[in-house]
C-alpha cells in the first residue's frame, strides 16, 4: 500500500512540476499568477499522501501551512501583478 | 522504496530548475514569482528531510512573508527597472567557474564527510525529560540554545529599527507604506474576512501544539502577521501608524518577558536563562505565547516596511 | 474488509491523480489564460477531493480524517477565492497573451 | 545514495547558484534573490546534517534544526532591511542600482 501511495506522491508531484514549468515560461504575466494555487493545491496533496504514507502526522500541519500560505502569496501576486499597470494610466 | 528515491530526485531537479530561473529569468518579477514557488516547494523538501518544524517556517516565513516582501519590492521598482548593463561574458564565464568550485568542494566535503558525524542528539533527548516538552526542537531553541533564541528577537527589533529609520524625517511616526489593493474587489474583501479567523486559529494551534510537536512561536507568530497583512491589504484596515504605544509594547513584550524570566533563574536555577526544576515547561510556554504576540507583530511591520505618511 | 478499504484507496487516489494530469494537460494545450484557469480549479475541487477521499481509511482516528477533510474545505474556499481575484486580473488586462 | 545526501548536494547546487546570480546580476533587488537562494542552499546542507546524525534512530537531530529555524527568521530580517535600503535608494536617486558609473544606463534612466 504504502509504494502504491509514494507512487501517486511522485505522478502528482510529476503532474505539478510540468504545469509549474509550462506556466512559468509562459511569456504573459496572468499566467504566472496561477504558480502559487498549483502548488498550494498539489504541494497540500503531495504532503497528505506522505502524511498518511510515513504515518507523520505532523506532515498534515505542514500541509495546512501551505494551503494558507498559498493563499496569502496570490493575493500578493494579483496585487502587484495589475496595480502599476493602473497607476501608470491613471499618471 | 525506490519509487520514493525517483521522487526525490524529480523533487530536487524541480527545485533546481526554479531556483535557477529566479537567476536567470530577466524581468524582476517574473524573478521574485520564481522564488516563492522555490520557498514553497522547499517546505516539502524538508518534510523530506523528516524536519517538520523547518518545513513549517520554510513555507511560514521563507515563502510566505519573504514572498509578500518581496513582491511589494518587484512592483515599486518594476518603474525604475532599466537595462543594467550587462556583465561582460568574460566575467561571466569566470564567476561561473568560480561558483561551480565552490559548489562541488561544498558537495565533496558532503560526500566525503565520515560515517557517523558527531552529534548533540542523544543528549538533547536525555535532557528533554527535565523540561516536560515533547518537541526537541523546542527543546532546543528554549532550553539549550536559549539564549540565541533570545538576541534572535533582538535581531528582529533591530531590522525593524532600521526599516523604520529609513524614513523619511516628516514622517515619523507615520503609518506604513505597505502596499494595497488600489481598488479592492468584493472577492478580495470576502477572503480578508474569511481566512483571518481561519488563520488565527490555527496560529494559537501552531503555538499551542508547540511544546510536544511540530510548531511553535515561529509558526504562530507568523501566520497571525500574514492574517494581519491580510486585513491590510484588503483595506478592511488601516496598517497601525508606527508610534502606536500599544503596537510598541507588543513588539517587545515578548523579549522582555523572554529576558525576565532569565534574570529571574539567576537567581532560582543558578544560571541566566535557567530554569528553575519543575517550572521549566510552564516558564517555556510562558515565553512562547509572549513572543507569538512579539513576532507577529515584528514581522507585520518588517513587511509593511517603513513609515510613507504622517500620522493623521 | 481490509481489502475492500485498500480498493477503495485505490481507486479514489488514482482518479483523483487523473484529475492532476487532467489540470496539467489544461494548463499546457488550453489557448487563453480563463480556460486554463478553469483545468486548475479542476484540480483543487475533484483532484485534492478524491485524494483526501481516499485517504480517510487510512487516516489517524476520526481527529485525523477531520483535519484532513478540514485541510481540503480550506483550499477549496481559499482555491476558489483566489482564482476569482486572477480571473478578475485577466479580464482587467484583456485577454492578451 | 540516501535520500539526505541528495538534498545535501541540491543544497551544494543552490549555494553555486545563488553565488552566481550575487556576482553577476547588478540590480540589487536580484542581489537579495540570489543572496536568499544562497542561504537556502546553505539551509539544506544543515538538513543533511541533521538527517546524517541521527543515525541512532533518531528522525534528525534537532540541534541544526533548531539552527536552520532561528537562521530563516534571521535571513527575513535581513532581507526586509535590504529590500527597504533598496527602495529608499530609489526614492533619493531615482534609480535602483549600484554601478553610479554607467554613462549607458544613465541616460536612460534620466530619459
Amino acid at each position: 500500500m504504502d509504494s502504491f501511495l509514494f507512487l501517486i506522491a511522485g505522478f502528482v508531484l510529476a503532474m505539478v512540476a510540468g504545469g509549474l514549468i509550462v506556466i512559468l515560461q509562459r511569456p504573459g504575466e496572468v499566467d504566472r499568477l496561477m504558480a502559487a494555487q498549483l502548488l498550494g493545491t498539489g504541494g497540500v496533496a503531495i504532503l497528505l499522501i506522505l502524511a498518511i504514507a510515513t504515518k507523520g502526522a505532523a506532515i498534515l500541519d505542514v500541509a495546512l501551512i501551505l494551503a494558507l500560505f498559498a493563499a496569502f502569496v496570490a493575493v500578493a501576486f494579483v496585487r502587484d501583478a495589475s496595480d502599476p499597470q493602473n497607476t501608470a494610466q491613471g499618471r | 522504496m525506490t519509487i520514493l528515491f525517483f521522487a526525490d530526485v524529480g523533487l530536487v531537479l524541480l527545485v533546481l530548475a526554479i531556483g535557477a530561473s529566479t537567476i536567470f529569468v530577466r524581468k524582476a518579477f517574473d524573478a521574485v514569482i520564481a522564488f516563492v514557488v522555490y520557498g514553497l516547494l522547499l517546505a516539502i523538501v524538508w518534510v523530506r528531510l523528516s524536519a517538520i518544524d523547518v518545513a513549517l517556517t520554510e513555507a511560514a516565513i521563507g515563502g510566505g512573508m519573504t514572498g509578500m516582501l518581496l513582491l511589494g519590492a518587484a512592483a515599486r521598482l518594476r518603474s525604475a527597472e532599466l537595462d543594467s548593463p550587462r556583465i561582460g561574458l568574460r566575467v561571466r564565464l569566470a564567476a561561473g567557474f568560480f561558483c561551480a568550485l565552490v559548489a562541488s568542494c561544498l558537495a565533496g566535503a558532503l560526500l566525503l564527510s565520515p560515517k557517523a558525524i558527531p552529534t548533540l542528539a542523544p543528549a538533547v533527548m536525555e535532557n528533554l525529560v527535565h523540561t516536560g516538552l515533547g518537541n526537541p526542537v523546542a527543546g532546543v531553541l528554549f532550553a539549550y540554545r536559549a539564549l540565541d533564541t533570545m538576541l534572535e528577537k533582538v535581531v528582529l527589533l533591530l531590522a525593524l529599527l532600521g526599516v523604520w529609520s529609513l524614513a523619511p524625517n516628516d514622517a515619523w511616526n507615520g503609518i506604513p507604506g505597505l502596499r494595497v489593493y488600489e481598488r479592492p474587489s468584493s472577492t478580495l474583501t470576502f477572503l480578508a474576512q474569511v481566512l483571518p479567523p481561519v488563520g488565527i486559529v490555527v496560529g494559537i494551534y501552531m503555538c499551542w501544539v508547540g511544546a510536544n510537536e511540530p510548531g511553535g512561536a515561529f509558526q504562530g507568530g507568523t501566520i497571525l502577521a500574514a492574517m494581519w497583512l491580510l486585513v491590510i491589504v484588503a483595506r478592511l484596515e488601516r496598517a497601525p501608524s508606527i508610534g502606536q504605544p500599544w503596537l510598541r509594547i507588543g513588539l517587545v513584550v515578548g523579549p522582555i518577558t523572554f529576558l525576565a524570566v532569565g534574570l529571574a533563574g539567576l537567581v532560582l536555577a543558578n544560571a541566566f536563562l535557567g530554569y528553575p526544576p519543575g517550572y521549566a515547561k510552564a516558564l517555556i510556554v510562558a515565553i512562547e505565547v509572549t513572543l507569538t504576540i512579539s513576532i507577529a507583530v515584528a514581522l507585520t511591520m518588517l513587511a509593511a516596511g517603513p513609515p510613507k505618511q504622517e500620522q493623521q | 474488509m481490509n481489502l475492500a478499504l485498500d480498493l477503495f484507496t485505490v481507486s479514489a487516489l488514482s482518479a483523483g491523480a487523473l484529475f492532476f494530469l487532467a489540470g496539467t494537460v489544461g494548463l499546457i494545450r488550453f489557448p487563453d489564460p480563463l480556460t486554463r484557469l478553469h483545468a486548475l480549479t479542476k484540480v483543487d475541487n475533484l483532484g485534492l477531493g478524491l485524494i483526501v477521499l481516499g485517504l480517510l481509511p487510512h487516516a489517524n482516528g476520526l481527529v485525523g480524517a477531520l483535519k484532513l477533510v478540514s485541510i481540503w474545505l480550506l483550499v477549496q474556499l481559499s482555491g476558489a477565492i483566489v482564482t476569482q481575484l486572477i480571473a478578475g486580473a485577466v479580464r482587467e488586462r484583456g485577454p492578451r497573451e | 545514495m540516501s535520500d539526505a545526501t541528495l538534498f545535501g548536494l541540491c543544497g551544494a547546487a543552490l549555494v553555486g547558484i545563488g553565488l552566481y546570480g550575487l556576482i553577476t546580476n547588478p540590480e540589487p533587488l536580484r542581489k537579495i534573490l540570489a543572496f536568499n537562494l544562497l542561504g537556502s542552499g546553505v539551509f539544506l546542507v544543515f538538513g543533511f546534517i541533521s538527517r546524517r546524525a541521527a543515525a541512532d534512530g533518531f528522525p534528525g537531530d534537532p540541534v541544526p534544526q533548531a539552527m536552520v529555524i532561528t537562521a530563516i527568521v534571521v535571513a527575513f530580517a535581513a532581507t526586509a532591511l535590504a529590500i527597504a535600503l533598496v527602495q529608499r535608494l530609489l526614492e533619493q536617486t531615482g534609480r535602483a542600482t549600484l554601478s553610479s558609473d554607467e554613462p549607458v544606463s544613465a541616460d536612460k534612466s534620466n530619459s
